[in-house]
């Protein structure tokens, strides 16, 4: 049998490993957006398992609209990030420090 | 009649108000002979008003008056009013206060002819004599208090008259913050009278004074005083400063720096004698406190002896007087201490007249000697200014109590009363103003002589312009001599021993002194004679020989002396340290205790580290805190983990 | 008794709406007009409240000449609008003073003139809003106001220092306020309204009248100055220009002592019993201290700044000595006394430090320097301006005959019925406020021509000579007779005596 | 099938401006560089006619549609009037200001109007659901916005940032959503308010979910210490961005605030309450603190921004009726003054020339009167001092927090408005104390000089007569 | 340990262990490459919890769009690979004691003593004719069309954005432009030359002297 406490401690460990993977990474900006979409997996876990639990489909139709904000997030996050490494020509996350104090 | 007597005084205390605003606010529109015979005529008309209040009051018997002129204000209940006590006792000043005025305006047309501060120096004197007026006619403490500073600014203007002079000013300012240290006993004496009387009306105070003798307030937590002598010694401090008592006397001898006719006016006749008059008037009051009347006693005989001894080594004419007066204020305050206040009054009044004759003779050496000062650089002016001689030498006798001259009833009078008194300190009083004769004598001998007599040591161009004053002066001159000779006789009679003062002073009978001595007053003549019996005479006249001696025929021993006796003459020399005091401890003291407060208490405490440093701080902090923006994603990112602990942290758990 | 037209409302929005029209004709070049309407509207505004006293009927306690009209709904915050005797007299004091300020700047403000008259018209308005106003929103909101107008005159015209001057100036007096207002919703919330009057109807507990005590001291303390919150005020005076000190002086010092008689007394009776040690230490330290700061001052406008708050002094003496009079003789006896000599030396300090200010603005605008020493022997070239610098001088140094003596007379008399120190310190200022006051006239006027920047000064024109003369007579007049004064008062302070002696507790 | 039609009518101002958004934008296409200010047109009529369909709409009590995703009630229509108005005047200041760059492209306006739309579902939301995509509506449309000056490396700088750090907190929101779902077992606000009822205050897991819930919000508002973002997008966008940025999303995420905490989520408001205040604080003070050391007006007027949000949240957490009144009061005159400051920088800066120093203020009183005096007007008001709007925004703020029985609160933000005052002040004494930099004359357009001096006069008018906006305010949550 | 739960416990270690490389990996190619094996895992899991739909989207959305976007901007940018991983071995203990801490408390609260199956007890599985898609479907249009239609404006939003930044249009560049070419005239290719040897003046339009 699993519990609903294993998919949510399973998410959570995700999410522990998206934080980490933001405060980590300080060299590129490509891994933090995918730490984000980790701790959207995550977030998306919680709601399909609670969906499950519950029996009640709202979870899984917010799910799906988090797919589809994901990857519209995706898409406009890349296209700053080209439009950063045009400018700057580097996607390191050290070198985005000229707007500060 | 009441009404019209009204008039009468506010006409007297009026007149010379108007002269003072005419000559002073419209000095410029109108020439010097107007201004001085407009403000002559003010005060002429005070004084000739002021014989005849003198004639109601005294000779006829009329009642006193008492009454308001108008309501200054009620606040609380309590109302304060302007208004006139009219009786003998005022009656006397006003015309002391009148008559000298009107004869030092009339000398000033001679004196200061030749000055442009002219028709300013009228405006202030007849200024001055309506202050003085309002003070001596006052009827309650607060207008008394408003005539006592209002004295006070006219002698901070009229010593510092002559503007440009840098002795001058400083001597105006410190008469005015000496004479500021009095007010503020006196200020708080009038506190208490208020505090304890629920008004500040003479006649309320005096009425309700018997009643409150027994009472004791705390000044200090746990000690228990008298309330009479509280009050009675702040309203004397008052006095001391306005009468020049030790140790609030540094003023007056450098006032001397005004001209020769307030010198004579303010700093002899009249203000100077208004703590006289004020603790006359308050009688009622002091004779209630025993402590007091021992410390007025004490300080008046200190003043006497000390203040005397000052006068042996000064060298300019004027400040000779300036000491001899110090040393009488001394004498009539030492009277008012042994409850003679009747005799402190008569020598009040003979006093203004002999010692403002002094001044003005002096004066009249001044202009003649092309304001010269010093009596070393005179000598043997006898011949050139014959006038002068001789009412300057009428003045020293009624000034050393030669018999039958006026000084001599009232000093006497002073002298009998206070081996008579009982009060404490007494003893010392009367060993103090027994050897003050002598030295009077002595000083004022010392400066007759080196100025009129013996050789001439003035140089060649002063000597061949000396010649007599013309008759302004001369004439003020004569007519001061005269009452300078005869008032004493005139008066003693009803002043001391009549009933002239009646109801004006009060004495308790336990320390009636003079009228123990009226038991034996048998007349002014037999008075005379009786003085010749007393031991005053012959140290007048010692002090007069040891003068003569050691000046005209010895002058080689004064300076041995002054070789010889190097610490006392230091002393003298410095006036026994009161004016290094006060210049190096309390003016000094005051202004580096300002200077630390201000640099340290404001600038550095509340300004450096509490205003500006909370600024800075601030500031400090800000660009501190600027620095958590470092612009890293991951610390952005970190704060906001940061966050989220610790709210989970603080609110989860 | 109360007049057809709203004639507080008018000394309120006259001068701010005159002074708006003053900087819509200034902007251009009709200096000229600007200056001549600018003068026009502050006699107007003076006229109009004349009849403020003459209409005032000084044997009731109530205030007079109420308005009262809803502004907002939501917190019942209303435009409430009265005067009694203790706010007439300084509403009739801000109209005059103003006049007086307006002719100071006539020709020695250059430097955009229109603004400068506009910013002292408008700054009338806020301050007559202050003292007539009867909402403590209302009050607040003028209370507030007031420091724009004043931020910008001493910014723009004020001497070298003057942004710190100024910076200083508005961070202090906002400091002191916000607190005010706090105090003043937290009493919104008790009363269920801002009127004041009912604040004074207001039951509170003794810690809450103490909290709310110190937000309102704090706030007051600081316009007032009391030391130690009294920094601003040398800055500020000495880098604004001459109208701006005087305004200062006169009445924006005022506005803080005010404010002790109309929230903190009234509101607060038995914390300002509690606290009464404080006040009178605050009061007697700022007599003493100050008076020995202002000794060794040697800027003359720093001086005189000094001296303001010495004599400020005894304002906020006279008022918390009540108290301790009731505790000593059982009886409220004397306490009226001590307040309205507090209100009087309030007034006549508004006279007074307004002279003083503007002779040392004639100083200053021939020789531009306000430092003693660079003056010396002025009346040998000014002697018509000597003889009015004495007066004042006189005056502030309370001599009896000018209106500096008799609220300092009355402050020290009722603080003797207090303790005999406190009248002991508080007379101190006698000798002291001599010591400074003429000590500096010593150095400024007296003497020999000090150098030729003396030599070569002029007299005072007609402008300055009627200034001069118009306070000249107001300082003696009150000197010598204060009565009416005093009449127009009593009825509202005895009122208010009344009032606190009541506990709330 | 239980499907009903829903009441499209509720939606109408939505569909206007999602219908108008598109149409513009196919517009836009066929027009060129010349005639683009039909574009600019045609998206002010779209505010001007999402305001008339706003206001024209009559209702009674608040009205749910769409199946329990949508609500519309009368809070939400100010709000939304107020997003247009505000929308409204930054497209006419940014009008010239992106000429003169070179960005006046139809993405602009688009982009704006489908934040708008973002901005009035988030307004209108009523599930967890609506809300969080009317908030990644809007988050996206900004992004774009502040990346638009493709040739910036500043501005694609802050995109990155405001990105990176918004889809994070994103993904904190969505957490606490989960948590939120998986305890009361529904995404619709009412239900949820049930839920939590039923669960009660002491639900730790709804709690838990609350927490995240929080740092969602404070990060779309920019409460310390989920602010990081906010000074560096705004000092790195355009400045017609961050006019954008600054004014209308607050009035949304005090919008969003609303709906979450207090018609989601009020049963635990003991929570809430005690999480705002240290948000509250920790805002006032580092906003107001660090503004101090600026340079750059923008970035000071971004740490503002945070010190204001602090007040914002002093009404909210008051909890009251009159407590949200006051926030809501306060995020309105918030986002009026802050258009006006951005809107001054606007005015002074041209080709080339951004004027967001603050030395490029010093002498503008030399240069401009009437523009010094707007100015003044703006941050006096700013400070918080009477007779100005933002006075009467704190005072209800205050009082809000006074009626809460939180007296050291209020003190406490009262200490920190000194502080902030001296920031503003220093504007001011630029201004008029100082000489000019340089005395290039101000060539604003008319209509945004027009506009700006509407801007700040209608601070001090409102300032005097603030009780129609306050009572408006008041009505919002009278229902 | 029955099938479901092995399975559970494989996709979950399959999960978390290609997550933590992608944070681990140096180059972003591989690091891209696990994200798309954590969303396999993902996608495994979901289909325990009886959403189907759901999981073939995210394979279909994420694996096969939204991965390769990635790699494609990965492979577009030219990136350094050798200094990205810097200094990330001496962060490694604070990330991973952040992390830990972040998981303790999650864990804490999410555990078993919350959502344990005393709980929340293992619902019954649907039929086998149970249609998690046409469930789904049933209500994306009716109950949540609204959330639905706002989707769509952002994805529009996200086209929009992503053409306006990324889009370029660089001067020398060349394209086609439909518009010209339809409205393009013969008298604007075609120019008639006159052969007229003789040279006679005037009659050549084009002629350019």
């Amino acid at each position: 049998m699993i519990a609903l406490s294993d998919y949510l401690i399973l998410a959570a460990i995700l999410f522990g490993i998206s934080v980490a993977g933001i405060f980590l990474n300080r060299k590129n900006i490509i891994v933090l957006l995918m730490s984000i979409e980790l701790m959207l997996l995550a977030v998306n876990i919680n709601f399909i398992a609670f969906s499950h639990y519950l029996g009640d489909i709202a979870g899984q139709v917010f799910v799906f609209f988090i797919l589809t904000v994901a990857a519209a997030e995706a898409a406009i996050g890349l296209a700053i990030l080209v439009v950063l490494f045009r400018n700057k020509h580097t996607i390191n996350v050290e070198d985005l420090d000229s707007l500060k104090g | 009649m009441a009404d019209n007597m009204q008039n009468i005084y506010l006409t007297v205390a009026l007149a010379p108000l108007v002269g003072a605003i005419v000559a002073g606010l419209f000095g410029r529109f109108i020439s010097r002979s107007v201004a001085h015979t407009v403000t002559i005529a003010g005060v002429a008309v005070s004084a000739a008003l002021s014989l005849y209040v003198f004639k109601h009051i005294v000779i006829d018997g009329g009642e006193p008056f008492n009454g308001a002129v108008y309501t200054w204000m009620v606040s609380d209940g309590v109302r304060f009013e302007v208004g006139f006590l009219v009786d003998s006792l005022t009656a006397m000043m006003m015309v002391v206060v009148t008559w000298v005025s009107l004869m030092v305006h009339i000398y000033t047309i001679g004196y200061m002819h030749d000055d442009p501060g002219y028709k300013r120096f009228f405006s202030y004197i007849s200024l001055f004599t309506f202050s003085m007026l309002m003070l001596v006619m006052s009827n309650n403490f607060m207008q008394l208090f408003f005539g006592w500073e209002a004295v006070g600014l006219v002698s901070y203007l009229l010593i510092g008259f002559w503007y440009k002079r840098p002795t001058a000013i400083f001597a105006n300012l410190k008469a005015f913050l000496v004479n500021r240290v009095g007010d503020f006993g006196f200020l708080l004496g009038i506190a208490a009278v208020l505090m304890y009387f629920n008004s500040l009306d003479y006649a309320d105070v005096f009425s309700a004074a018997p009643m409150m003798a027994d009472m004791t307030i705390q000044v200090i937590p746990g000690v228990e005083w008298s309330l009479m002598t509280v009050i009675c010694i702040l309203l004397f401090i008052g006095a001391m400063g306005k009468s020049a008592q030790v140790p609030l006397h540094v003023w007056l001898p450098d006032s001397m720096e005004g001209p020769t006719p307030i010198s004579a006016l303010i700093h002899a006749a009249t203000m100077v004698t208004a703590g006289i008059f004020m603790v006359a008037r308050m009688s009622p009051l002091y004779e209630l406190s025993t402590t007091a009347l021992t410390v007025v006693l004490v300080v008046g005989s200190i003043t006497a002896l000390f203040m005397g001894i000052l006068g042996i080594i000064q060298n300019d004419i004027k400040r000779v007087v300036a000491y001899s007066t110090l040393s009488q204020l001394g004498y009539m305050t030492v009277a008012l201490g042994a409850s003679a206040y009747a005799a402190g009054v008569f020598h009040l009044m003979t006093h203004a007249f002999f010692k403002a004759l002094l001044f003005l003779a002096a004066g009249s050496v001044i202009i003649g000697m092309h304001h010269e000062q010093d009596i070393r650089k005179m000598g043997g002016i006898k011949k050139y200014m014959p006038i002068t001689y001789w009412t300057m030498l009428i003045g020293s006798l009624a000034l050393i109590g030669f018999p039958g001259f006026a000084g001599f009833f009232s000093k006497d009078a002073i002298i009998e009363a206070v081996h008579l008194s009982q009060t404490p300190g007494a003893g010392f009083a009367y060993f103090a103003v027994l050897v003050g004769v002598f030295i009077t004598a002595f000083y004022s001998f010392r400066m007759f002589f080196l100025v009129f007599h013996g050789e001439e040591r003035m140089d060649k161009h002063a000597r061949e312009h000396l010649h007599e004053t013309p008759w302004v002066v001369t004439g003020p001159l004569i007519a001061l001599a005269v009452p300078s000779v005869v008032v004493g006789a005139i008066f003693i009679g009803p002043m001391l021993f009549g009933d002239f003062f009646n109801g004006a002073i009060f004495v308790s009978p336990e320390r009636d002194v003079l009228g123990k001595l009226g038991e034996n007053f048998h007349g002014w003549f037999a008075f005379i004679l009786h003085g010749l019996a007393t031991p005053a005479l012959y140290l007048a006249m010692a002090g007069v020989g040891a003068a003569w001696f050691l000046y005209m025929k010895r002058p080689d021993i004064p300076e041995m002396i002054k070789a010889r006796a190097g610490v006392v003459y230091t002393v003298l020399e410095h006036k026994y340290g009161f004016d290094d005091f006060n210049d190096k401890v309390v003016a000094a003291g005051s202004r580096a205790l300002g200077r630390l407060l201000w640099q340290v208490g404001d600038v550095k405490l509340i300004d450096g580290f509490v205003v500006n440093g909370t600024a800075k701080g601030v500031g400090w902090l800000s660009a501190v805190i600027k620095h958590i923006q470092t612009g890293f994603l991951y610390h952005y990112a970190f704060a906001m983990f940061v966050g989220l602990f610790a709210l989970i942290a603080l609110f989860v758990f | 008794m109360s007049s057809e037209l709203p004639l507080l409302s008018l000394v309120v929005w006259t001068p701010i709406i005159g002074g708006l029209l003053v900087l819509a004709i200034g902007s251009g070049k009709h200096v000229l007009e600007a200056r001549v309407v600018a003068l026009l509207v502050a006699l107007l505004t003076f006229a109009i409240s004349i009849p403020l006293y003459v209409q005032f009927d000084s044997n009731s306690f109530q205030m007079q000449f109420v308005e009262l009209y809803p502004w907002i709904e939501r917190f019942n915050i209303n435009y409430h609008l009265g005067v009694d005797g203790i706010s007439m007299p300084l509403v009739i004091l801000t109209t005059f003073t103003t006049v007086l300020v307006i002719l100071a700047g006539w020709e020695v403000i250059q430097y955009k003139p229109a603004q400068y008259m506009a910013a002292f018209l408008i700054m009338e308005g806020l301050m007559n809003g202050v003292f007539a106003a009867l909402d403590g929103m209302l009050f607040y909101v003028f209370w507030e106001a007031l420091l724009i107008p004043m931020f910008v005159v001493i910014g723009i015209w004020g001497g070298p220092r003057r942004v710190y001057a100024t910076i200083k100036f508005f961070l202090y007096t906002f400091l002191g306020s916000v607190f005010m207002l706090v105090s003043l919703i937290y009493m919104y919330f008790q009363a269920d309204s801002f009127a004041i009057l009912d604040f004074h109807a207001l039951k509170l507990g003794l810690t809450a009248q103490i909290l709310i005590f110190l937000a309102f001291l704090l706030a007051f303390a600081v316009k007032v100055p009391m030391w130690p919150v009294h920094t601003w005020l040398p800055d500020a005076h000495v880098e604004a220009p001459t109208g701006g000190s005087v305004i200062l002086a006169a009445i924006m010092l005022k506005l803080g002592a005010y404010g002790f008689l109309r929230f903190s007394l009234p509101i607060t009776p038995d914390a300002s019993h509690e606290l009464d040690w404080l006040m009178i230490t605050l009061s007697l330290i700022a007599v003493v201290y100050i008076g020995f700061v202002a000794l060794v001052q040697k800027d003359m406008k720093k001086l005189i700044a000094y001296s303001s708050i010495s004599h400020m002094g005894f304002v906020t003496l006279g008022f918390f000595i009540a108290f301790t009079i009731f505790e000593n003789t059982g009886s409220w006896n004397g306490a009226a006394m001590g307040i309205e000599g507090a209100i009087v030396q309030m007034i006549s300090h508004g006279f007074i430090s307004a002279a003083m200010f503007l002779c040392i603005g004639v100083l200053y605008d021939r020789i531009h320097s306000r430092e003693i020493s660079a003056y010396g022997g002025v009346t040998n070239t000014m002697p018509t301006f000597a003889a009015f610098a004495v007066l004042f001088a006189m005056a502030n140094a309370g001599l009896p005959g000018t209106s500096g003596f008799v609220g300092e007379f009355m402050v020290i008399l009722s603080a003797f019925k207090a303790n005999f120190w406190f009248a002991f310190l508080a007379a101190l200022t006698l000798i002291i406020g001599a010591a400074y006051t003429l000590w500096m006239v010593k150095r400024v006027f007296f003497g020999e021509v000090a150098n030729e920047n003396v030599a070569a000064l002029k007299d005072i024109n007609a402008r300055e000579f009627i200034i001069l003369t118009v306070l000249a007579v107001a300082v003696l007049f009150f000197g010598i007779y204060p009565a009416p004064l005093l009449d127009v008062m009593s009825v509202s302070v005895q009122h208010l005596l009344e009032h606190i002696a009541q506990s709330k507790l | 099938m239980e499907f009903e039609i829903p009441k499209m009518s509720a939606a109408l101002p939505e569909m206007f401006v999602l219908g108008m958004a598109c149409l513009i934008l196919v517009i836009d296409l066929f027009l060129t560089d010349k005639n683009r200010i039909i574009t600019y047109l045609l998206a002010q009529a779209t505010l001007v006619g999402a305001a008339i369909a706003s206001l024209g709409y009559q209702f009674g009590s608040p009205e749910i549609a769409f199946n329990g995703s949508f609500i519309r009630d009368a809070m939400g229509d100010t709000l939304k009037v107020f997003i247009y108005l505000s929308v409204f005047v930054v497209f006419l200041y940014s009008r010239s200001y992106l000429q003169a760059r070179n960005l006046f492209r139809g993405e602009f306006f688009v982009l704006g109007l489908f934040g708008v739309l973002g901005m009035m579902i988030m307004v209108s939301a009523h599930s967890l659901l609506t809300l969080y995509l009317g908030l990644e509506l809007l988050s996206l449309s900004m992004y774009a916005l502040v990346a638009m000056n493709r040739d910036s490396s500043y501005s694609s700088e802050a995109a990155m940032k405001y990105f990176v750090l918004g889809a994070l907190a994103s993904g904190m929101l969505l957490y606490g959503m989960s948590m939120l779902y998986g305890v009361t077992g529904s995404l619709e606000l009412s239900q949820i308010s049930a839920g939590v009822a039923t669960a009660g205050a002491g639900n730790m897991v709804l709690v838990f979910g609350l927490v995240f819930t929080v740092v969602g919000l404070a990060f779309k508002l920019g409460a310390v210490p989920f602010h990081m973002w906010v000074p560096d997008v705004y000092h790195g966008s355009p400045t017609a961005v961050t006019v954008y940025i600054g004014s209308a999303p607050k009035i949304a995420a005090f919008a969003m605030v609303m709906r979450l905490l207090v018609d989601g989520l009020e049963g635990l408001q003991e929570h809430w309450q005690g999480m705002l205040v240290i948000l509250a604080i920790l805002s006032l003070a580092l906003g107001n603190i660090t503004a101090i050391a600026q340079t750059n007006i923008k970035r000071m007027l971004a740490y503002s921004t945070i010190a204001h949000v602090g007040y914002l949240l002093l009404g909210v957490l008051s909890g009251s009726d009159s407590g949200y009144a006051s926030a809501m009061f306060y995020t309105i005159v918030y986002a009026l003054m802050s258009l006006g400051g951005f809107g001054m920088i606007m005015l002074l800066s041209r080709t080339g020339f951004e004027a967001d120093r603050l030395d490029d203020f010093k002498g503008l009183n030399e240069r401009s009167p009437w523009f010094a005096f707007m100015m003044l007007i703006l941050m006096f008001s700013m400070a918080g001092v009477p007779v100005f709007l933002g006075f009467w925004a704190k005072l209800s703020v205050l009082s809000a927090v006074v009626e809460a029985e939180m007296v050291w609160l209020a003190a406490v933000a009262v200490v920190f408005s000194i502080i902030g005052a001296f920031y503003y002040l220093r504007v001011v004494k630029l201004m008029y104390f100082d000489k000019p930099e340089d005395n290039t004359p101000i060539d604003s357009e008319f209509d945004v000089r027009v506009m700006l001096s509407a801007n700040s006069l209608a601070i001090l008018v409102l300032g005097l007569f603030p009780g129609a906006l306050m009572s408006l305010c008041v009505n919002a949550f009278a229902l | 340990m029955n099938f479901e739960q092995l399975l559970f416990y494989l996709f979950a270690a399959a999960l978390l262990g290609s997550a933590l490389m992608v944070i681990t990996l140096r180059n972003p190619v591989h690091a891209a490459l696990s994200l798309v094996l954590t969303f396999f895992s993902g996608a495994a899991l979901w289909l325990l919890l009886e959403a189907e739909f759901l999981a073939i989207t995210l394979v279909l959305v994420y694996v096969g769009a939204v991965m390769v976007l990635f790699l494609f901007v990965v492979m577009m940018l030219d990136i350094n690979l050798a200094q990205l991983r810097e200094g990330f071995v001496k962060l490694l203990p604070v990330g991973v004691v952040v992390a830990l801490l972040v998981i303790g408390m999650m864990v804490y609260v999410v555990g078993p003593g919350n959502f344990g199956l005393e709980k929340f007890a293992e619902p019954v599985g649907h039929s086998a004719d149970y249609s998690n898609t046409k469930e789904l479907g049933r209500v994306l249009y009716t109950v949540y069309v609204y959330p639905f239609e706002i989707a769509a404006v952002i994805l529009l939003v996200a086209i929009i954005a992503a053409i306006s930044l990324a889009l370029r249009k660089r001067p020398q560049g060349k394209r086609q432009d439909p518009d010209l070419q339809i409205a393009v005239r013969k008298k604007d290719r075609l120019r008639i030359v006159a052969n007229n040897p003789k040279g006679q003046p005037g009659s050549n339009a084009g002629d350019k002297k």
